[in-house]
Parts: structure tokens; C-alpha cells; sequence
């Protein structure tokens, strides 16, 4: 490792990587039990990807995700009980019930909204950065997309612009093996996306999405060289879902199971960045602590969904305009 | 005879027009894996040419399907939810609908998009558009609603041999119908209506998912004494003016039920054409009942009021009557 | 008071609203080139930063836009040409219009896109769309069209200073009207209509390029002892039916003129609404005098015949008085 | 040279090189007359690269093209009788008037049509590649564009959909410097668009697109790899125009006029055509000729479009369906 990182930091890690993880694992549990309903995609297997780069982030920079949307906020640093309130649909959701599963957000932590379009949020991520470009601030943007959004048209326009404009922003392409059921490599001509940065002349880099340090390492770079002024990078993690698609399909991803085997056994980035701790001299109490404490928020957090209220009918013409309209039905 | 439902049904279309004439082939986003329930089999039966996984890139997929039609052969692209046509709308818009007129008629354009909308089922925004009129907008494109299973068969077998290009918009609200069909091959001529049920003092014409609950509203009205004629629209673009003026023509009264947003709705649409061309047939106000001009929200409690339901055309009804 | 076009109506829309807020920027194909004539000066006055030329990549641009709309830019991005939008369309619909209320709020999306539209100068069926009524489809954008360049200055500056995505229809075959403006600072608040002309007998609304044969045909009419009263619909969502509905209370009798193509059009929105709204004021059918479901052809020959003017709609008005 | 050329073949390329730019020198003439009309792009300038690709294709290949759409019909074989007959909008126009100065076309020589959205034929291109591979003929597609197209979403989606398919179709980027008024430098962030080439897994070529021998050769081995199967080739040609962006145009192309100087007076792609001939042994009085044939064959165009009919009213609505519907106004 080039960079140096502290405990608490290492620490505050692996509390959001569990913190995602047991978010996923208790929603999931309640859409199978009927209590959650929408279409539903976990971050599972996933959380170094996004935790280590949400972590090179601050808090006042921007984060644009994807319809995998849970993870990404969390890894931004929301609190998860109106994101557990949200996709309960409820009044007291972070979108106030309105945008459920495929649209987690959380603009008080500079989480702009995850968009289920896919390949939508390229381009909002770009003027994002073109608009602290503008105001003269130090921000940076950071952009989720998946290895299938990199197909989308809106990745190459959004990739020219940013380079030509000397932006700072950071494409994070979570490179999971597929989009939907269909493999990667039968969507993407070439073995790594990363290589397309080439032709933006943008730095392109491939990591480990499993190793939390390592993409930490990697997009703290690459928010070093926006924030200097140094322009966008494109960083592809090698990653995988541990679920399918989206819980409640009744298509299996075929090959998933498979190769499952050998990424929960051998590739899980919680069991790898667990080991890693102890190796870095952390004890195993204080982990099973983070895991106990993220787990009563957890259960606070559906406690709190539970008892919010829904919202009242009016709720579904209101934030149509900031400026409101007459609405006639 | 036999049983089938709404998806068996595009399933049955498909395979069928595939096996019929090899020029027809599917393309869209996993549609080799039967992800949403209508391309099962086909894969097996017709190899991956032919039934071609895309990346996912709409704009570049059903531009391709274009210049395949252009070249003569009649791709059915499966759009998987009908908002993923917004970032293909420059294709089907610029390309796929203007194409033919462009050059003059050199170009024929036999494709075939298929739309499932997927609303009522707590998408939110981005997933639950029912697009239809914001496509009615467009010159040159031919666009098709069926509201039952043997509809959708009957239909689509009908655009895949259509030398237009037709955007079929299938209501997931109706996978739950069943039909008996014919077993033979059938195909129903586009544009026109179907007069679902006579009636003598209000007309209802309905589309989509809105059908069912317009043939509810039906069965209710006669309960109490109003003989509703209730017309599955069916075809949106061409659209069978003649048999809606008839209707009003005999009843005098019109509603309108339409599962899109209200404004620039078919059902204001057709609105316009009554007011216009059967003015002095009309005793009431026409009555749209449509969705408010508002986006659909996630929460169930919040997105089920919104959508045309039997209680609100049986009251738009009597509200006509009164 | 001083005289401008429509175009440096627009022109002092745009550089009054970027010396007031520093927020404000302009993007687009060749906005600092002044190509189609409206961004003069600005280049020179407010720098390229502010004044930014694009990659020809409408859905990269006009995301980026609503991406600086978030963080607090109010952006106006130029369309150069109204069909441009299409490639666009994706991030304007999904993004653009639906973020506010997908995020509950969070967002506030203070965005114009300019879209100018150049029809009747022979570019053929992809240059020569007015496509506002496809937008009218879906909530959560605002629309005007202004058809002076009185209107276009004071609606402009509205929509920029509007929380609100809006998109400005500038209707290009009104740019040699000349219109005198006062020299202060002044606001024209989006969603109500301008009664151009009072009259009695009849109502006409019509919007862009069609308001000053409206007003024409109110001239002649009155020549013919016809009273006519003349409506300007400037915004298209809001929808202004209040000054429409009192109108029609008082006259009876509707014509709408729109330039759009007449299926899904603003005139057949209009219509629905006054047919359910207005119908026991109505004394003949609503006549829409609009152009026809078809594409622009290249060949004048063709294209002029196919749009609203003076002569159809005195006809049509006389058709509702017979 | 690695490919020999008949001088069958090379007198050929110059007639329709000659084609091109008498064809622009009259019509320019006839628009700023008034006797045409509506947007109007010029090809002169760039006839090497557009014969030299089209020489390249069998006459049953497929072409499509943009809005600078005179010269690639020509190019393709196109007869200009009703080409010409098309920009005075004529019911004898190869269109029969409704396509116009921005859409030429001959579906009789293999041009499926000149479109006028920037980047909207790409995919088409890719589509028609894709309609012969599945027919099991040996037809390749050609598609062009401009170096401002290659900045739209659907130049992405075309090479990675062609690549992954290995489709037979050659992509050739006519690079004339400007987008518009906007220069290549300021809305392609890196220097050759065919560098983006090796981002999907094909070739990128970039030739002297004045050179037409040279533009041949490249685009002939793109065919012969697209033909066998080997699958798609990006080129771009380095080219320039010699007129305005459109003609009539109010604003003059920044610095245009002071780059014209040279690639008029050194870069002219008839001139070094001319020049080469000589080298090669064609004698003056041949070339002569052709340029003699050529202005007879623009004279008679003009003579046809001039004596054809108008198109009737009703040709308004016809074409708008191949199967017709009722259109009601
Ligand atoms: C424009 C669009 N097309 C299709 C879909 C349907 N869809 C939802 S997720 C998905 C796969 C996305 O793959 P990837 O980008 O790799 O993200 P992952 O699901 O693997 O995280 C698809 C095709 C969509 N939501 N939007
Ligand atoms: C989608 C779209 N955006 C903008 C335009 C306006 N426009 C016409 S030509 C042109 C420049 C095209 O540049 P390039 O692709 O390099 O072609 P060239 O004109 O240089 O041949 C633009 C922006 C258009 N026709 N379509
Ligand atoms: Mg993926
Ligand atoms: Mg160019």
C-alpha cells in the first residue's frame, strides 16, 4: 500500500461494509416474507467496491449510483433507517416513499440519488462535477455504474466531456460479471473496461473489488488527481453479486451458483477485510462488537419503518414541481 | 381450442411468426433467457442468431433492428419495460418512423417493438411509464394495445407482418387473463376497435389495462339500469374513429378510460376527435378517466389510487348520465 | 421602451439573466459561434466557461445540465434545433423530469432547455419538428411557447428564475416580428394565457406560430361581423383553461390552432378539456385547425400547404358560426 | 500501394470525384441564385475520402450516410439526374421530394439514405451489417460520419455491438476538423478518433483522406476482413471541406478561411488525383474528357430537375406508411 490509512478509518470500513451487508440480508429476508415489495437489488459482494471508494470520499462530495441502489448510500455515510423507511414506503423515507428500492439517496450526505435507468446517472455525475468545476469549490463526484451500463451511449459522451472539460469526477465501473443474466464478456468486446479510458485519455485502472484497501487506494488516488485539478479517471473493480439480479426473479443467473462457490468461500470482501484487520493487529472483540452494534441499528432502523406512518394520498402530487402547479386529474 | 395466458400468448405469437417466415428474428436485452416470462423456448427452438441477447444499449440495438428491417429482414426487438424506448427515442423517432417518408418509399421498415408496461407494482417513476402517447405524437409509426390474450396474439402475429413499423404496448396489469384461442393461425387486422359490449346510453371506450375494468363497469351500470356499450380501442395508431363516432352517435354519451397520464392522453385524443366530428351526437360532457399528471410513486399506498379503476368509470358514468 | 426581435428578445433574456445570477449558464452545440442568432455578444461578455461550446452529444450535454442543475447551477442548455432534443430524450424524461419527486424533494432541478423549432424552410421531416406535444406527455417538465418577442424576453427570464425544468418552444418562422419592450427589468409568470383580442362570438386559442394568423383571422372575421376573442396560450403546461373555459363561457364556440401535427396535439388537449369542462357552453363543435398526421416533406410545394394559416382558420370559425 | 488498380478503376475514381465537385460547384450556385432551397452541406473537399471508401464496395454493399449527404450517393454510383432533381424538390426526385438537400439516396446502388441527425447512422449501418450476416450473403455496409458525430452515444454502441458480433461493416470517419463552427481538438478529447478503435477490439486506421488511392487501400482491407468474416474496421479519413459548414450560412467556420489557403492550394484531392493520373501515365486529353462528359452529365441534371413536375398535394401524405392508413386532418 502506498497510502498509509488509520485504525479508525480501517474500522469505519468494515462498519459499513457489515452495515450493508446486514441491511441486505435483513431486507431481503423481509421482501421474501411479503413485508417489502418492488424490484429489489442487493449490494452483497459488493461492499469493497463501494465502501472503499465512498471512503476516498468526503462527505460534502458527490456520489451518483445505479438500480443496485442500497449499498451506495450506506457506503456514503446515510444513516439507514429512512433508507429502510424508504423502501418501506413510507412518509418518513429518505425519498418520503417515493422512490423505493431502485432509488435510494441522501442529498445530506452528498448521495444524489441513485437512478435505475441504467446508464442514466453518467451524465448527471459529469455535470455534477462540472458544476463544482464552475462554483470554484474543491468538490469532487464520484459515479457508480455497472460493467452492463458501460454499454450505454451516455458512458462515451459523458467520458469525452469530462476529459475535454478537465473534470472532477470519478467513474467507478462495479464490474460484477454481468448485467442481468447475461455475462459480460457477451456485452463488452474487450476483456477489461477500464482499457476504454485509453480513448478519452483518461487514466484507466483495474482493481480488485473485493479488497476494500486496494479500491480505496485506487480512487483516493484518482479523487487526489480531480481535486487537484488534474482531471477524471476510470477505475473498473472486479467484483461480485452474491445474489441474484434482483431478489424474487424467478430466472437464475445461469452460471451464478457455480461460480458463488468460490466468491462467497474464497472472495467475500467482509471475511477478506476481516482477516486483513487482525493481520493489521485489530481484535477479533472489537469487529464483533461493530457487528453487534450494526445490527441493533439494523433492527432499529425496521423498527422505525414499521412504526412510521404511510403517506397521506396528497403525498403522490407533491415534489412534482418545486413550483408547484394546479394538477387536474 | 386452447387456454392461454397473456404472456402464452406473445410466446405463441412469436414462435409462430418465427417458424413461419425466417426472417423475423428477436433481439433485446436477455430476451434469450425468458427474464420476463413471453420468450420461453425460443432460444431452443430458434438458436442465438436468431434470438439474439443484446448488450445493453437501446439506442444502438433498435437503430440496428432498423437498418436490419431496411435490408429486408423483420426484427421483433423486445424493449423489456417500455420506459427503456427513452434512450432509443432518437432512433425510433428519426430513424424508424420517418424513414419510409424520407426516402421516398425506397425504405420499408417492418419492425416491431415490443413495450411491456409494467405499472401498479411499485417501480416508482423511472419504471412505470405507459408511453403510448408520447409515441401517438410521431407520425409514421403504427402503435397497437391489445388487452387480451387472444388480442395480443391475434395483433402482434398482425404487426410482425406488417411492413410498418408497430410498437406493441402489452399491459402487464392483464399476464393474470386467460383466453381460449384458436389452435389455427389468426391474425387481427389493426385498427380497429372491438365493440366488447352493445349498449345504448353511454359509450366507454377503454385501452390497455383499463379494458377489464371498463367491462366491470358494464356488468355494474346494467345492474343499475345504464346500458353501457363498452369498445376495447385496441389500436391506438390507426385509430377506429368510425366505430367510436357510431357508438356515440347511437348513445350520446362518451367516457373515456385510459391508464396514461391524463394529459395529451388517447383519451383526450379521442375527446377531441368526438368533440369535433360528433358534437351534435353528444348529450354530456366527455369524461376522461385517465391518470392524474403526476409520476408514479413507489409506495403502494400512494400509487394504487391513481390509476383508472371500475368504481371510477362506473361513477365518471353516471356523472354523464345525470 | 425600445424595439427588438424575437431573437434579440431572447438574446437580452439570456444575458440580463447571467448578469443577474452568476449561477446562470448557457451549453450547447456552438452557443458561443452565435449560430442560429440569438447568443450574440454573450461569448464575449460572460467567457467560455459560461458560455460553453459541447461536443454534439445531446444526451451527455443535457444530463451534465440537470447534474449542474443539482448542485445548484441554473443551466440553459441550447437544443440548437427542437429534434435535437430526441437523443436527449431519455435523460430528459428519466432525469430531468422525474428527479424532484423520485427523491421526495431532495432535488431541485432549475433547468431550461431552448429548443428552437424551424419548420416551413424546407429541412425535410427530421429538421421540422414542433414536438411539444410529445413533452406534454410527461409530468414534471413545464413548457412555454412565447409568440412575441415580448412574451419571449419575459417568459424566458421566468423559466430561468424557476426551480423547475422548463422547456422554451422558441418558434423560429416568428422571428421577423418586431415588438416594443420596456427597458426595465420585467417577468411574465409561466402558466397564463393572453386574451390578444376580446370578442363575443367565438373563441380562438392558438400557441406559437400560429397566434398571428389567429390574430389575422380575428381581424378579417370582424370584417364579416364576426366577433372573435383571440387567445395566446404562451405556457402549455401549466395549462392556462381558466382564461380558455371563462372564454368559451362567453362565446360558445372554440377553434384551437396548432402548429403541432393534430394527433396528441396541445389543440386536441385543449379540446378534451372544454369538451369535459366547458361542454354545456359549447354551441357547435371544437374545430383544431393544426397539421396533418404526417411528416414534413423537403419540397415547398408540399410542406406549405400543411400548416395552420389565416385562411384555415377564418374557415373554421365560420364553420362553428354556420 | 500493397493493392494494384486498373486504370479502368482510376479513371473511374475520378470521374466521380469530378462528379462530386461539379455536382457541389453548380448546385452552390443554383442555392445562392434562390433556386434551391433549405440546409445545404457541401462535399467539396472531400471526394478522396468519400470515392476512395466507395470504390472500395461492391454496388450491391450497403452506404449510409449524413446530412453532407451530396457526395456519398455519387460516390456510391448514384445517377445525379435525380439527385438533382431531389434539391429542387421534384416528384422526380430520388426521393420524390421530400428528402431534399440533407438526405440523399439511391437504394438502387446500395445507399440506404443520408441521414441529418448527427449519429443517427451508425446503428443503422450496424443493423444492415447485422441483416446480411443472418441472410448468409457477403454483403459488407459502409458507413460514414463526421468527426462530431463520433462524439454521440451511438458511435459507442455501434462498434461495441459490431465487434461483439463480429459484424461485416467498416466504419469510416470523415475527420474535416470542424464540427460546425467547433474545432475537432475541442470536442474529441484525444487526437485520432480511430485511437477509440482499440477500445472496442478492432482495427483503427487514420489515412490521408485527400489521398484517393490511399483512402482505397485502406477501406479495400477493411472490406476484404469485413467480407471474410473477420469482422469490423474503424477509419478515419483526415479530410476537409472546402466550403462553409452549410451554405447561406450567416457565421463564417473560425479560422477556416486561413486553413483553406493551403488545403485548397496544396491538399486538393482532385489536383493530387489529377497529378497522380499524369505520374501514373494517363494523358491530359483523357482527363479532359471526363471533366468535359461530367459538366454535360451536371447540365443535364440541372435541364431534368428544371423540366420535372412538381409533386402533387397528396404527396404530402403518401410514404408516410408503406401499408397506408387513414390520415385524417
Ligand atoms: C435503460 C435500461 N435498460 C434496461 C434496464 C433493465 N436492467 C436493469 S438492471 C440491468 C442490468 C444492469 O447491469 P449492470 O450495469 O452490470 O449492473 P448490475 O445489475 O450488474 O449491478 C438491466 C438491463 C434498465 N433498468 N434501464
Ligand atoms: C443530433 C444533432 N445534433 C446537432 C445537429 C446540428 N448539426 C448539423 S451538422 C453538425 C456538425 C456535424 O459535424 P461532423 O459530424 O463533423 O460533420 P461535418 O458537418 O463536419 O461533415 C451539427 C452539430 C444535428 N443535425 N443533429
Ligand atoms: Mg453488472
Ligand atoms: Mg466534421
Amino acid at each position: 500500500m502506498a497510502i498509509t490509512v488509520s485504525e479508525t478509518d480501517m474500522l469505519e470500513m468494515y462498519r459499513r461494509m457489515t452495515r450493508i451487508r446486514q441491511f441486505e440480508e435483513t431486507t431481503q429476508a423481509l421482501l421474501l416474507k411479503g413485508e417489502l415489495y418492488g424490484s429489489f437489488h442487493t449490494s452483497s459482494g459488493q461492499e469493497a467496491s463501494i465502501v472503499g471508494s465512498c471512503m476516498a470520499l468526503r462527505t460534502d462530495d458527490y456520489m451518483v449510483g445505479t438500480h443496485r441502489s442500497h449499498g451506495h448510500p450506506i457506503g456514503k455515510g446515510a444513516k439507514i433507517d429512512r433508507l429502510l423507511a424508504e423502501l418501506m414506503g413510507k412518509e418518513t423515507g429518505i425519498n418520503q416513499g417515493k422512490g423505493g428500492s431502485m432509488h435510494l439517496s441522501d442529498f445530506g450526505v452528498g448521495s444524489l440519488g441513485e437512478t435505475s435507468i441504467v446508464g442514466s446517472g453518467l451524465p448527471v455525475a459529469t455535470g455534477a462535477a462540472l458544476g463544482s468545476k464552475m462554483q470554484g469549490n474543491d468538490r469532487v463526484t464520484l459515479c457508480f455504474f455497472g460493467d452492463g451500463a458501460s454499454s450505454q451511449g451516455t458512458f462515451h459522451e459523458s467520458l469525452n466531456m469530462a476529459s475535454l472539460w478537465n473534470l472532477p469526477v470519478i467513474y467507478v465501473c462495479e464490474n460484477n460479471g454481468f448485467g442481468e443474466l447475461t455475462p459480460t464478456h457477451e456485452a463488452v468486446s474487450v476483456p477489461d473496461i477500464a482499457s476504454r479510458a485509453a480513448g478519452y485519455g483518461m487514466p484507466g485502472i483495474v482493481v480488485d473489488g473485493q479488497d476494500v484497501l486496494a479500491v480505496y487506494e485506487v480512487v483516493s488516488e484518482a479523487v487526489r488527481r480531480a481535486r487537484a485539478g488534474e482531471g477524471p479517471t476510470l477505475v473498473e473493480t472486479k467484483t461480485f453479486r452474491f445474489d441474484n439480479h434482483s431478489i424474487g426473479m424467478p430466472v437464475e443467473t445461469p452460471g451464478h451458483a457455480e461460480m458463488l462457490v468460490h466468491w462467497r468461500g474464497n472472495r467475500c470482501p467482509i471475511d477478506l477485510f476481516d482477516r486483513a484487520l487482525k493481520e493489521f493487529g485489530c481484535d477479533e472483540v472489537t469487529l464483533r462488537e461493530i457487528d453487534a452494534q450494526v445490527a441493533d441499528e439494523v433492527s432499529a432502523a425496521v423498527e422505525f419503518g414499521r412504526t412510521s406512518p404511510e403517506p397521506p394520498p396528497e403525498a403522490a402530487f407533491t415534489h412534482l414541481y418545486t413550483n408547484p402547479i394546479r394538477i387536474d386529474s | 381450442m386452447h387456454t392461454v395466458t397473456y404472456l402464452q400468448a406473445i410466446n405463441e405469437a412469436l414462435r409462430e411468426e418465427m417458424d413461419r417466415d425466417e426472417r423475423v428474428f428477436i433481439m433485446g436485452e436477455d430476451v434469450g433467457w425468458n427474464l420476463l416470462g413471453a420468450t420461453g423456448g425460443l432460444k431452443d427452438r430458434f438458436g442465438t442468431e436468431r434470438v439474439r441477447n443484446t448488450p445493453i444499449a437501446e439506442a444502438g440495438f433498435v437503430g440496428a433492428g432498423a437498418g436490419a428491417a431496411m435490408v429486408g429482414m423483420r426484427p421483433v426487438v423486445d424493449m423489456l419495460i417500455a420506459p427503456f424506448v427513452y434512450p432509443a427515442f432518437d432512433q425510433i423517432v428519426s430513424i424508424i418512423a420517418k424513414s419510409t417518408y424520407l426516402y421516398g418509399g425506397q425504405a420499408k421498415m417492418p419492425i416491431v417493438l415490443r413495450a411491456p408496461m409494467l405499472y401498479g407494482a411499485g417501480n416508482a417513476a423511472q419504471h412505470s411509464d405507459r408511453p403510448y402517447p408520447t409515441f401517438m405524437t410521431i407520425p409514421g409509426l403504427k402503435l397497437i394495445a391489445p388487452a387480451s390474450p387472444y388480442d395480443a396474439k391475434g395483433m402482434l402475429k398482425a404487426a410482425i407482418r406488417d411492413d410498418d413499423p408497430v410498437i406493441c404496448f402489452e399491459d402487464w396489469t392483464l399476464t393474470g387473463l386467460r383466453n381460449e384461442i384458436p389452435d389455427e393461425d389468426y391474425v387481427i387486422e389493426l385498427g380497429k376497435a372491438a365493440v366488447k359490449r352493445e349498449g345504448s346510453d353511454i359509450t366507454i371506450v377503454a385501452l390497455a389495462g383499463a379494458v377489464p375494468h371498463a367491462l366491470a363497469a358494464g356488468e355494474q351500470l346494467a345492474g343499475e339500469g345504464i346500458s353501457a356499450e363498452v369498445i376495447d380501442l385496441r389500436s391506438i395508431v390507426p385509430l377506429d374513429r368510425d366505430t367510436i363516432l357510431a357508438s356515440v352517435e347511437k348513445t350520446g354519451r362518451l367516457v373515456v378510460a385510459d391508464p396514461a397520464h391524463i394529459m395529451g392522453s388517447v383519451a383526450s385524443e379521442i375527446s377531441a376527435i368526438v368533440a369535433q366530428e360528433g358534437f351534435w351526437s353528444l348529450r354530456a360532457p366527455i369524461i376522461r378517466v385517465a391518470t392524474p399528471h403526476t409520476h408514479i410513486p413507489f409506495s403502494a399506498t400512494l400509487e394504487r389510487p391513481l390509476y383508472p379503476t371500475t368504481e371510477k368509470i362506473v361513477n365518471a358514468a353516471k356523472r354523464a348520465m345525470a
